[in-house]
């Protein structure tokens, strides 16, 4: 086991999978000679070359687009969206395509393709470097969304999502790149898509989250445990389809459950999660459902004082839990 | 005078290398495509065919583009028009009845889209949707595959012109362009996006003239003339697989039927301007050429003429009577059923 | 009042409006002499001429952008996407350009412009003219998301729509447009965009729902009322920002409550809807808050056999009734 | 020979028609341009802001395109970069740096987007935002709604060629094609997007070369060179407010510095890349050209130098110490605040 941080654990998986398999490329806005805006494709290019680290034009599009040709043909493309904001063009090219090509063709061709974007807030990006674009992309049939929260999920689901016979929009938190690390096993391992994870043990109430906002919860919890509670907390790492057997028995666990996310609460994917407990388990609960998401306004004002009254923290997350705690 | 003419129209498809049994064969393709094309609207007027997208007046400019192309290799990317594209590439008239019907047999989709969607993994036909111009960057991934395997397959996209205004055209076309990319880039120009004419579509003479803006030929032909489709075509193809990138090229055609059998083109088309256009029927125009050079003999017209209606007949009532797709076949195939290491299960 | 149709509803709106004010105009995809593919738009290319009734390239984007340009200035625009599913080229216009306008600018600069698209299945459309595309944009503040179910709300809805400062999705549902008939007062009314409405009072179970489902639960609960069992139903109307105290007084109503829409279940804006209840009025509830929708598999297979087994019906929902009611 | 350089240079910008007077404003407004960016950049190093997007090297094709538009009614839908072209409509460095500080007081965006994304209803600015082109179309609906109301304006769009090969330029520039409407193209090549140079995103010699795809002339001019921009930028504003429809212009520019503040060039630009760039320093070209017409004596470009140091001064701290945002301001303007009839409220 080695310490790593979450984007290591990317650029480690993207390294091992090419290493693995020639299929695999990746194509995307300054991935090549630069590494990447973040660095996550760092060191690849001058491993691989420029036609397995393909710099493209500025053009999602045909990122995608592209991409899905490639993958119809037996690649496995990985295609970098530079900021998940810049997914919008490509949406026709993910919903349309990427995601239904198996289903419309009766099976007969399929789209084995990645397409990673970086998202969250929490790093001064205004409205267009800070958005949480999951719930756009959370109710369409043939795609898998994909949101890894520690460096060991990361690695595990990258390698899985590169693997998958079937597209992945993969989910990185930009703001988790720098600041969480883990351990990593040295050795090839995969983490399954699909299915959740308890990252803490708990028994008074249970909170379900993913992304920077699981690590607010995991602190958020060490403290609410100094004032006499556990907190159970569900990593839900695949958002669609989300792995409805383990959110509902976490949620029995303690009957009292907070889900939280990054996102505008209203029409967030909290709604799924609490509508599937509220048809599965409502007489096991003892108490109403809560969730905790950001006002619903455009995600990221840039100035700071805006962005941190836009952005949940430990605080604002320790303040629900403990609410409902106290239930 | 009539004479030199036909000798010099023979040469013609001498000249481009085409046999005398190719150009027969390339004549029974366009005429399968367009009577298996109006038994469909017959169908459709009785009630059994809920939907038809047309390939009437294109059939030159989609039969001469695919034999210019090397059906063992070659990939395509074609739109709901080309069944002259995809008859030349092997489908058969029953696969696309059974396509027409919806029927669970229906190599395109199994009955899940509408008629028209083209695709089959056996015929290096990729799955195509209804959203216009998808198909493009689609395209220029497969040569880019093709490209990084070392092969020396061409890709093949066709689009309506109304097609080419969409943002996919222009980024997957400057996408090939950038990475010389083996794609040839086929508009079939008739002049009409449903209601729309082209001087409200475009306000420049020709689809090819875009190709300029991606640094790769563009070029105009006319559509109703297959052999003239066919040379520009090869050339494109060659081009290609020489490694010297993509090639657009504008086929002008026309639109003989409304544009699907849901749309009444009264409303919108000058009275005539079909009728007008039938001189230019292509199916016609290559008769005519077939029979002055003398290749096509009335015999032998109308042989294939009636091996064609049989073709027709049989593919009706093979597709009519298949089976229909079974209702939980609703629940199959929206992620791979078997899995690999890692795999979703 | 008279009896007109849904589709009548829409022609009759968009034709006051643009007599009423000189600033409204419509551009769109055939929508101009042919009058619309679906004839929504038929006679006004006579009575506007060319330049109110724009026949555009077919560019979706272009006909939400060049919308939102004139809109900025000042300018009313319906712009209409031919089918709902070809919306998706136009997604970076809508959620990053219209929907932010106002916010970003700070109040500067808005965008008061409509967005048609006809949705829905039912029509032996395929899965690309068939879809329900609604969840993918009731997440997006800045945009308010509407579907009328009924003449006279469709006229109402689609006036207030044209009238308000901001950018409207405008959801038909194209199944409608000729199958339902109801009443419509001749002078000038509007229904108020943010209010869900009850079409049927009842005491034993509530549903909530719109569009052609709406139709189809009114069927099923004539057929309840013969079980001898009452249904409230609560059209929802506008889909976000959802009318948050409708849905929880219907709620509260009969304590037991079904959610249907057409949408795939997983991810459909019923997810949203449960959540809400769950979150505000649990412990008034007497049974789990139950969902009705599609299959999780991409919306719409030609074959008719196939789409009768993907497509909800009353039947499909009297079923679901009957047993909560039940319950 | 040095005298009749001189004096036939001297006819340039007279022959344009530009007062001494006004070439010397177009130098004091680069001049600015220039100095608050190299502000910010400071700024930004000792912590002070966040983010930082430059416009060093293409100010003569901002301030020269600018300066060519009309001021009172022309529309303008700039891009990140264009400070020179909002300076020019009258925003002021002030105003500037309130933007780099996200201050309350900001008229872009109350502090609520990054630097450089620039808007204001009283300058005829409409709001941008990051994702590229997306502004394009907005500037070919603006045109529409100026040809509804019978106006004369013109709407001024600019834009990256990297970002030229997005999508919504391609609809956007057809569609103004199509319905001739006054837009002007403007785009400043600066031969990078980010780290991707010039030939790995575009096959075509020139952006201008696009235009003859939608049917309108495309013009490439030397983006150093603001009397040239000029010209061409007025003879498209003419052609445009003459009913003639679009132009493209392509201004081929230098970029100095990184993308952005976030940016480190060196890992993808040749070594001396930049230093050679800067022989064709628009500043230093227009100061000698201005000297040489003896427009611009040593005595005035002392006296504009120090004006323009003092307002950035003024500006920096005028910004620095103006009010930022209340937390609370993150919920307004979501939608409008009062109704009219059958409005939110
Ligand atoms: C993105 C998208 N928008 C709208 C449509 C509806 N539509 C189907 S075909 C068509 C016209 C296509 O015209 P053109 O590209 O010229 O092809 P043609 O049908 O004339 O061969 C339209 C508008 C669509 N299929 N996809
Ligand atoms: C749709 C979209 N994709 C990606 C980005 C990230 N990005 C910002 S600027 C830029 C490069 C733009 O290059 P160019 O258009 O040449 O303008 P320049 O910065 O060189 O002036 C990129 C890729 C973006 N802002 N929007
Ligand atoms: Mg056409
Ligand atoms: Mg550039």
């Amino acid at each position: 086991m080695a310490v790593i941080s979450y984007i290591e654990a990317i650029n480690q998986a993207l390294r091992e999978e090419m290493d693995r398999d020639q299929k695999v490329f990746i194509l995307g806005e300054d991935v090549g000679l630069k590494g990447g805006v973040f660095k996550t494709t760092e060191g690849l290019y001058d491993r691989f070359g420029s036609e397995r680290v393909l710099d493209t034009p500025l053009a999602e599009s045909a990122i995608v687009g592209v991409g899905i040709g490639a993958a119809a043909y037996g690649f496995k493309p990985v295609a970098e969206i530079q900021f998940a904001d810049f997914i919008m063009p490509a949406v026709n090219q993910i919903v349309s395509e990427a995601a239904k090509m198996r289903y419309r063709s009766n099976g007969d061709w399929n789209c084995p393709m990645v397409v990673r974007a970086p998202y969250g807030g929490g790093v001064h990006g205004g409205p267009y470097h800070s958005q949480c674009i999951e719930a756009m992309f959370c109710n369409v049939p043939g795609l898998k969304v994909v949101a890894p929260s520690t460096p060991y999920d990361m690695k595990g689901l990258l390698k899985s999502s590169i693997r998958d016979d079937d597209p992945v929009l993969f989910l990185e938190h930009k703001r988790c790149y720098r600041l969480i690390k883990g351990d990593v096993p040295e050795k090839d391992y995969i983490v399954p898509i699909g299915k959740a994870d308890v990252k803490r043990e708990g028994e008074d109430i249970t909170v379900i989250s993913f992304g920077l906002t699981l690590h607010f919860a995991l602190q958020a919890a060490e403290r609410l445990a100094k004032d006499g509670y556990s907190a159970h907390i569900l990593d839900l790492r695949t958002l669609y389809p989300l792995d409805k057997e383990a959110i509902l028995e976490a949620a029995r666990k303690t009957g009292k459950v907070l889900i939280v996310h990054e996102d505008n609460k209203e029409g967030g994917i909290g709604g799924e999660v609490a509508a599937m407990i509220a048809e599965e388990c409502l007489f096991e609960l003892d108490a109403p459902i809560k969730r905790l998401g950001a006002p619903d306004v455009p995600a990221g004002p840039f100035n700071g004082v805006m962005e941190k009254f836009y952005m949940l923290n430990p605080d604002k997350i320790y303040e629900a839990m403990r609410e409902l705690a106290d239930f | 005078m009539g004479e030199s003419t036909a000798v010099l129209v023979e040469k013609k498809h001498r000249t481009l290398g085409l046999s005398d049994e190719q150009v027969l064969g390339m004549y029974r393709d366009m005429l399968l495509a367009r009577k298996l094309d109006e038994r469909t609207w017959l169908l459709n007027r009785a009630g059994k065919v809920p939907f038809v997208l047309s390939c009437q007046g294109q059939e030159a400019a989609q039969v001469g583009a695919a034999y210019a192309l090397d059906k063992e290799k070659d990939y395509l990317c074609p739109y709901y028009r080309d069944a002259g594209v995809v008859l030349v590439f092997g489908m058969t008239a029953r696969e696309l009845m059974l396509n027409s019907f919806a029927r669970a047999e229906d190599p395109n989709s199994g009955g899940r889209q509408m008629p028209g969607h083209f695709g089959g993994k056996k015929y290096r036909i990729l799955s195509g949707s209804s959203p216009v111009t998808t198909q493009v960057p689609h395209a220029v991934g497969l040569a880019l595959a093709g490209r990084m395997e070392g092969k020396d397959f061409v890709s093949f996209v066709s689009f309506g012109e109304g097609s080419s205004n969409q943002g996919d055209f222009h980024e997957g076309a400057n996408f090939a362009g950038v990475h010389k990319l083996p794609v040839i880039f086929f508009c079939e120009n008739n002049r009409y996006a449903i209601s729309v004419p082209y001087s409200k579509q475009v306000a420049c003479e020709s689809i090819a003239d875009r190709a300029q803006g991606y640094g790769f030929p563009g070029v105009s032909v006319d559509g109703s003339d297959i052999l003239e489709v066919y040379r520009v075509t090869k050339e494109a193809a060659d081009r290609a697989r020489r490694g010297e990138g993509p090639t657009l090229i504008e086929a002008r055609c026309f639109r003989f039927s409304p544009h699907s059998s849901d749309d009444d083109d009264r409303s919108y088309r000058p009275e005539g301007e079909v009728e007008e256009d039938k001189q230019y029927d292509p199916l016609r125009l290559f008769n005519r050429y077939l029979k002055e050079v003398e290749v096509l003999t009335d015999k032998l017209e109308q042989e294939i003429h009636d091996s064609v209606a049989k073709i027709v007949d049989d593919a009706t009532e093979y597709a009519e009577n298949a089976a229909p797709p079974q209702p939980e076949d609703t629940l199959k195939h929206v992620y791979a059923e078997t899995g690999r290491d890692g795999k979703w299960q």
